[in-house]
């Protein structure tokens, strides 16, 4: 057990973790943020996908412990308010999501690779999905919305 | 096409209303509730696949750190609950029916396959029950395992119940009829397909948190399901045997269910059980491994196909012998399916004299087999549209003019078939017209000689499919073996101020019902969308319904709610003509507007609710005050949707990565409530074909060990292995339903196997390639071609 | 899954087979081997930590001599269970033939295995390989140990 | 997981004596590995070192070598100006690892010391005539991969950095498992004054290896028609669901083939 500190979207939590309890736990659990999901244990389909110090992690294949004194980001923090983000709008009106469980990682993944990348292809955009899975939308309508998403951001 | 009439109204593509919660990370899925003083329960597994439990000591682990409770199959034994059941039973060949052994919670006595539940552990946390559960001994005397179920029959019975393990032989179609035309044939194309087992991988893995109130002595279970209310009859009445009132299921965001959320699992019936044994909430999430080795698989049939053609290439007779596998037990739909919803699928979109099939369901040591995304319905489509792609290359026409000679004439419907459907309405050449149109057909074979100059073998494919969804009526369901109705429910209740609470009996899991069912009332009540709100998912809050499945919910629950605003409507007119002082039939109902006819005198919708609520001048005499109307639609038929899907793929040789380059999808759904949404589902059901016909394979070993238990090894279709998709539509509305409406959930899915399969043989027919199982992996097409190479060679 | 090789030892067979009865001998070839006592004429009880890369697990089982041909040859079978990562068992038939001019005796074997559990549903692409490389270490460091003893 | 213990100090001495005093003890680097193993209770370490405080992400330009700390993101190599000009194969294979979040936490470190026989960073180490620095001594990358999941560090060693030589051409091709998206074979050939290396991964039984006849056909002539007569053997190559030996072995020349251009 120990103490660790971090900021989540944008608020300072200190909170008091045993050694081995993963960061996805520590936001869905510690502090009750469930926006974030689970969908495997292999890390690989994304479903946990937040930003730590601003590049997209997979909140499964992490100790809270290695956060300590970072900053996160996750799905609930990503609006400004009751405005969504360019990206959550563009998920909207391009019926970027069916189940809506994928949808909170594919989100955050879309944000930072279009953060680093504005002009974006489609190829680009497919090839930077690789680690988020999607059952419902064949991904036609999310790469897409990434598409329109990154227009949005100043693409 | 819909006349679209209003910005909101049927057929416009409104955005989706549920969006928000989940884009904000505010869904609120069953792993998300917690409630207080709960606790952990882990199940510890078989891992061999076929074994008598000599014993089970679980002294350890109860008195581990944590743990609340220890419980095996004997517990539950001792209190007398049953295990789940099976919805749907055949009746076989030597007339008798479908062997049905009993499916225990917690094993109980012999482990049937990997992943069987033999104890569950509840703990403080999930780390607890985890440790604990590793410190219980089971002693196993292993039997051998059958696993290959074309051979299960001489393999070692796993229920005494099921001789030969074989649950059911059943058949369908004129036998004699059919072997004559096939005798009589100036031409029998034969063939032996595969259709591959998957595993349905909905994105949520499934969950249950169930909660006893010693108060009332009732429980409460959030579970992952499709049908809250199923599952709630089968827990109370098959299982515990206490009133359905004392049991709310309530199934709230569900991320995805593809069929496999259909059933009652025994996880959740254990959390029920145990949430009272031990006086607090339960909860179990399954995690991915669990889910592979636990949800119930799709597909795993093998099928022999004997089509006759006269000499002008007609079609005169289909026979298809199919052995499925079902697994170790039977789950809720696992014998309709390879049955009823495959064998009454086999006449297609072709006017077929005679049918015969027969389908052997067997049992193996591996999980149960059930419905998964078409259920039955892609396993028909794939052995008939394989069939007709290669019988016109064996008499050497076009595959568009056969199927084209083939098809049933527009002016024959309603048409019965030889496997006892009548389909109501279709036009198929259209959607084949359109489908080769867009993908631009008649220039293909320039574009397979510009590969050719890459060194790419480029190949097309089709795929003509029909489908039958919206399980109906009730009596014929019943007449089949079907264990329940299938009708749906709705009710419409009009609040005093004149907004909507539609609560619907069918169940949401991604395909936006409260935004298409929203649109229904909006559009027929003249009201703002926003107006409307669609309750779904909660037994103590919505009526009794079937819940979600087989491309059901608009054809069977948008009617019920089209019928019940009918209901409120005709009401609203009496309530209207009061008021207006006018004979109800002079008051048409227009634009969310009373108005008596050639008058200017008219009553907004919202000052009739009101009126109904606060009755101060009303005729209370003749009416009832209130505005909520109740109904409950069964449909006279099943609705069939129908259409063409059309792949282009490039092969490499070198590698033998088959790459989707073109993907043109058109289908007749009837009318569209909500095109954008529509269009979403036909996406997401090719992407599952697509996984299905070149990604997707779960592989048990010899000994039943399942070999692709995570993503490492089950390959999940990723955004990078797609193609976009180009989707048209034709309509010929549903002639029984108000909505004219047919399902679209499973088209997809259904279509685009044979497609894709049809295109790699297309692409590889220059090497003289003529068969490809499913998946069409890179290795197997690379030997394919090396295969064809080294022929060619001698 | 099979898995087969051969060794050329500068030994009789009896030299040979006698190691193979020999649980000592054996508890040093079987890699990461922590316990190998003997309970029978045919039975043993091994405790075997087992290293692949990240994963690290404790089998505990036994090994049992079968079909016992003295000298020419036997099964070696193991069976192990790892806990919550599954169960392991390989067996080996071992066949032993002298060439009388060489003075030379040759040790081949066929291993098939089987896994089951965690390692199975996790681990398949792992499995063949995970499999020839403990029979090779088995085998290997088995008959390193007679020619060094051999030599000494 | 189990309970473990987690420490991160803040340099490699600290590191050692931190991983000394437990029983037994795990570096934890990116974790990409070794946390979804604990998550799976398939190891359980006494405790976790983490060395992400240890100063050892830097990239450094030091003549006629690229030398890469061994706690640098994959991200971090994929995309420095240094490691693009100087061998942009080594930035394009660091490019292709895992996804995009893996990329973003994973370490060439960690990946290396685990030798993973389908991880892509090995062929690279292999093919560059890489130098592996360790606390305690530089280990030659051809005495450095030992087999399957096994290296020439001894237990509590730890990898500093790792420095690449500069080819004069390079490149590495992948061919990804359909479902892990893994190297089912991957492929990085480095031509050099002295010849030409290739470095496979993701194919051989024993991990990482070069292949000696492609090799020698490649110095003779660094052309993908050098190797078309090339038999390539599938002896020793992995077999899977996903890939035969004899698969894997066309994969290979094929793999080779596109990466020499």
């Amino acid at each position: 057990m120990g103490e660790i500190s971090l900021k989540l979207n944008g608020k300072l939590e200190t909170k008091d973790v045993a050694d081995n309890t993963l960061l996805i736990d520590f936001i869905r659990e510690h502090v009750g943020l469930t926006g974030t999901h689970v969908g495997c244990d292999t890390s690989q389909c994304g479903a946990c996908v937040i930003h730590l110090d601003g590049v997209s992690v997979k909140a499964c294949t992490m100790l809270a412990k290695q956060a300590e004194g970072s900053e996160i980001v996750t799905i609930e923090g990503l609006a400004d308010g009751d405005e969504l983000h360019p990206m959550q709008q563009a998920f909207h009106e391009n019926h970027g999501l069916q189940c809506g469980f994928c949808t909170p990682g594919m989100v955050m993944s879309a944000v930072e690779m279009v953060t680093k990348n504005k002009n974006i292809s489609e190829d680009e955009i497919r090839k930077g999905l690789e680690g988020n899975i999607c059952r419902c939308t064949g991904y036609h309508n999310i790469v897409q919305s990434v598409k329109a998403g990154a227009a949005k951001m100043g693409g | 096409m819909n006349e679209v009439t209003k910005i909101d109204g049927i057929g416009s593509s409104v955005r989706r209303t549920e969006d928000k919660k989940f884009l904000t990370g505010k869904g609120r899925y069953t792993d998300d509730i917690n409630r207080p003083g709960q606790v952990q329960a882990y199940f510890l597994r078989s891992d061999v696949a076929h074994a008598e439990i000599k014993s089970i000591d679980t002294k350890a682990a109860q008195s581990a750190p944590g743990v609340v409770g220890v419980f095996t199959g004997s517990d539950i034994a001792a209190d007398k609950v049953g295990g789940p059941i099976c919805g749907w039973v055949v009746p076989c060949r030597d007339g008798s029916s479908t062997k049905e052994p009993p499916h225990p919670l917690l094993a109980q006595g012999k482990v049937r396959f990997v992943g069987d539940a033999v104890a569950v552990v509840v703990a403080e946390t999930m780390e607890q029950a985890k440790s604990a559960a590793e410190l219980i001994d089971v002693d196993y005397n292993e039997l051998t395992p059958v696993v290959d179920f074309v051979k299960a029959d001489e393999g070692a019975q796993i229920h005494e119940e099921v001789p030969n393990n074989c649950y059911f032989d059943w058949e369908l179609g004129d036998e004699s009829a059919t072997n004559k035309a096939i005798e009589s044939a100036a031409k029998v194309v034969k063939l032996s397909v595969r259709n591959n087992r998957l595993v349905p991988n909905a994105m949520e893995p499934r969950s249950a948190l169930a909660e006893y109130d010693s108060l009332d002595e009732s429980y409460t279970l959030h579970t992952t399901s499709q049908n809250p209310h199923l599952t709630r009859l089968v827990l109370a009445a098959f299982m515990f045997a206490i009133p359905e009132s004392k049991l709310r299921v309530i199934a709230p965001d569900v991320g995805g269910g593809f069929g496999s959320k259909i059933y009652v699992y025994i996880e959740e019936a254990v959390c029920v059980w145990a949430s009272k044994k031990i006086g607090r909430p339960v909860k179990w999430t399954a995690d991915r491994t669990q889910a592979f080795l636990t949800d119930c698989h799709g597909r795993d049939h093998v099928n022999d196909v004997q089509l006759a053609l006269d000499e002008n290439n007609k079609i005169i007779g289909l026979r298809v012998d199919t052995v499925c596998n079902l697994g170790a037990y039977l789950s809720a739909f696992s014998v309709v399916v390879p049955t009823i919803l495959h064998g009454t699928l086999l006449s297609g979109q072709y006017d077929i004299p005679a049918i015969y099939t027969n389908v052997k369901g067997m049992a193996t040591n591996t999980v149960n087999v059930d419905a998964y995304r078409g259920a039955g319905r892609p396993e028909a489509t794939y052995l008939l549209e394989r069939t007709m792609e290669t019988a016109a290359k064996e008499v050497g026409m076009d595959p568009a003019e056969f199927r084209r000679i083939n098809f049933i004439p527009k002016d024959a419907f309603p048409y019965q078939t030889q496997v006892a459907l009548q389909y109501d309405i279709g036009d198929y050449e259209p959607h084949l017209d359109k489908a080769m149109e867009m993908i631009d057909y008649s220039n293909f074979e320039k574009r397979r000689a510009e590969a050719a100059k890459r060194g790419m073998y480029r190949g097309i494919g089709m795929s003509s499919y029909i489908e039958a969804c919206g399980l109906a009526p009730s009596a014929v369901v019943g007449a089949l073996g079907g264990r329940v109705g299938q009708w749906e429910s709705a009710s419409v209740r009009v609040n005093p101020t004149g907004t909507i609470s539609v609560f619907t009996g069918s169940h949401s899991h991604g395909q936006g019902h409260a935004t298409t069912f929203a649109q229904i009332v909006a559009d027929k009540l003249g009201i703002p969308m926003e107006n409307v709100e669609v309750i779904h998912g909660d037994t103590d809050k919505t009526p009794f319904g079937m819940g979600s499945y087989g491309s059901r919910s608009l054809a069977s629950g948008g009617s019920a709610i089209s019928k019940a605003v009918d209901k409120i409507i005709n009401k609203s007119k009496k309530i209207a003509a009061h008021l207006l002082e006018a004979s109800e039939d002079d008051i048409d109902f227009k634009d969310g507007k009373f108005v008596v006819g050639g008058t200017d005198k008219e009553k907004a919708f919202g000052e009739i609710a009101l009126a109904a609520y606060v009755p101060h001048n009303y005729p209370l005499e003749t009416l009832e005050p209130g505005l909520e109307e109740n109904a409950f639609y069964d449909p006279t038929n099943f609705v069939f949707p129908s259409g063409t899907h059309i792949a282009e793929v490039e092969i490499d040789p070198a590698t033998g990565v088959v790459e989707v380059v073109d993907w043109a999808a058109c289908d007749d759904f009837g009318n569209l409530v909500n095109p954008m949404i529509v269009e979403g589902q036909v996406h997401g059901g090719i992407a599952q074909g697509i996984g299905q016909a070149l990604l997707e394979d779960a592989h048990y070993d010899e000994n039943g060990q399942l070999l692709t238990a995570s993503y490492m090894d089950y390959c999940m279709p990723r955004a990078d292995d797609l193609p976009s998709f180009k989707v048209g539509y034709t309509n010929t509305p549903c002639t029984h339903n108000d909505l004219g409406v047919k399902g679209c959930g499973e088209a997809g899915a259904i279509a685009s196997p044979p497609a894709l399969i049809n295109a790699v043989i297309d692409a590889l027919s220059p090497l003289g390639v003529t068969d490809m199982s499913m998946p069409a992996t890179p290795q197997k097409v690379w030997k394919a071609i090396q295969e064809s190479q080294s022929v060619a060679a001698e | 899954m099979e898995i087969k090789d051969s060794y050329e030892l500068p030994l009789s067979k009896e030299r040979v087979w006698a190691a193979l009865n020999d649980e000592q001998f054996l508890k040093r070839s079987i890699p990461w081997c922590e316990k190998l006592e003997r309970r029978s004429e045919t039975e043993l009880a091994a405790e075997v930590k087992l290293k692949i890369g990240p994963m690290s697990t404790r089998f505990t089982g036994n090994i049992t001599l079968s079909d016992i041909d003295p000298p020419n040859g036997y099964t070696i079978t193991g069976n192990g269970k790892g806990g919550i990562a599954g169960a392991a068992s390989g067996s080996a038939k071992v066949k032993l033939i002298e060439d009388k001019d060489t003075l030379s005796t040759t040790l081949s074997y066929e291993v098939s295995a089987q896994v089951k559990g965690k390692i199975a549903q996790l681990g398949s692409r792992l499995i063949q390989s995970t499999a020839k490389k403990l029979s090779k270490n088995f085998f290997g460091s088995f008959v390193k140990q007679l020619e060094d003893m051999d030599k000494s | 997981m189990y309970s473990t213990k987690y420490i991160k100090p803040n340099s490699t001495s600290e590191a050692l004596e931190a991983i000394k005093s437990m029983g037994e003890g795990k570096f934890l680097a990116g974790g990409m590995t070794l946390i979804p193993t604990l998550k799976q209770r398939l190891a359980s370490p006494d405790g976790l070192v983490d060395i992400s405080g240890c100063d050892l992400d830097s990239i450094s330009d030091e003549g006629d070598t690229i030398k890469i700390g061994a706690m640098t993101k994959h991200a971090s190599v994929a995309e420095s100006g240094l490691v693009n000009k100087a061998i942009p194969a080594l930035a394009k294979l660091a490019d292709g690892i895992g996804d995009r979040q893996v990329r973003n936490r994973g370490t060439l470190g960690g990946s290396v010391a685990n030798n993973d026989p389908s991880a892509c960073y090995p062929s690279a180490v292999l093919a560059l005539k890489a130098i592996v620095h360790t606390n305690t001594r530089s280990i030659e990358a051809d005495e450095f991969f030992t087999g399957m999941f096994e290296t020439a560090l001894e237990e509590n060693e730890i990898i500093e950095a790792i420095s690449f030589s500069k080819p004069s051409k390079a490149n590495y091709v992948k061919f990804p498992n359909p479902a892990s998206r893994y190297a089912m074979v991957g492929v990085f050939v480095a031509q050099f004054n002295d010849g030409v290396r290739v470095a496979v991964t993701g194919a051989g039984e024993g991990g990482v290896f070069r292949h000696a006849e492609m090799e020698a056909a490649l110095s003779s002539n660094y052309n993908a028609d050098a190797l078309s007569s090339l038999e390539i053997s599938s002896e020793g190559l992995i077999s899977d669901l996903h890939a035969s030996p004899e698969y894997r072995a066309n994969l290979i020349k094929e793999m080779t083939k596109r990466a020499v251009v």
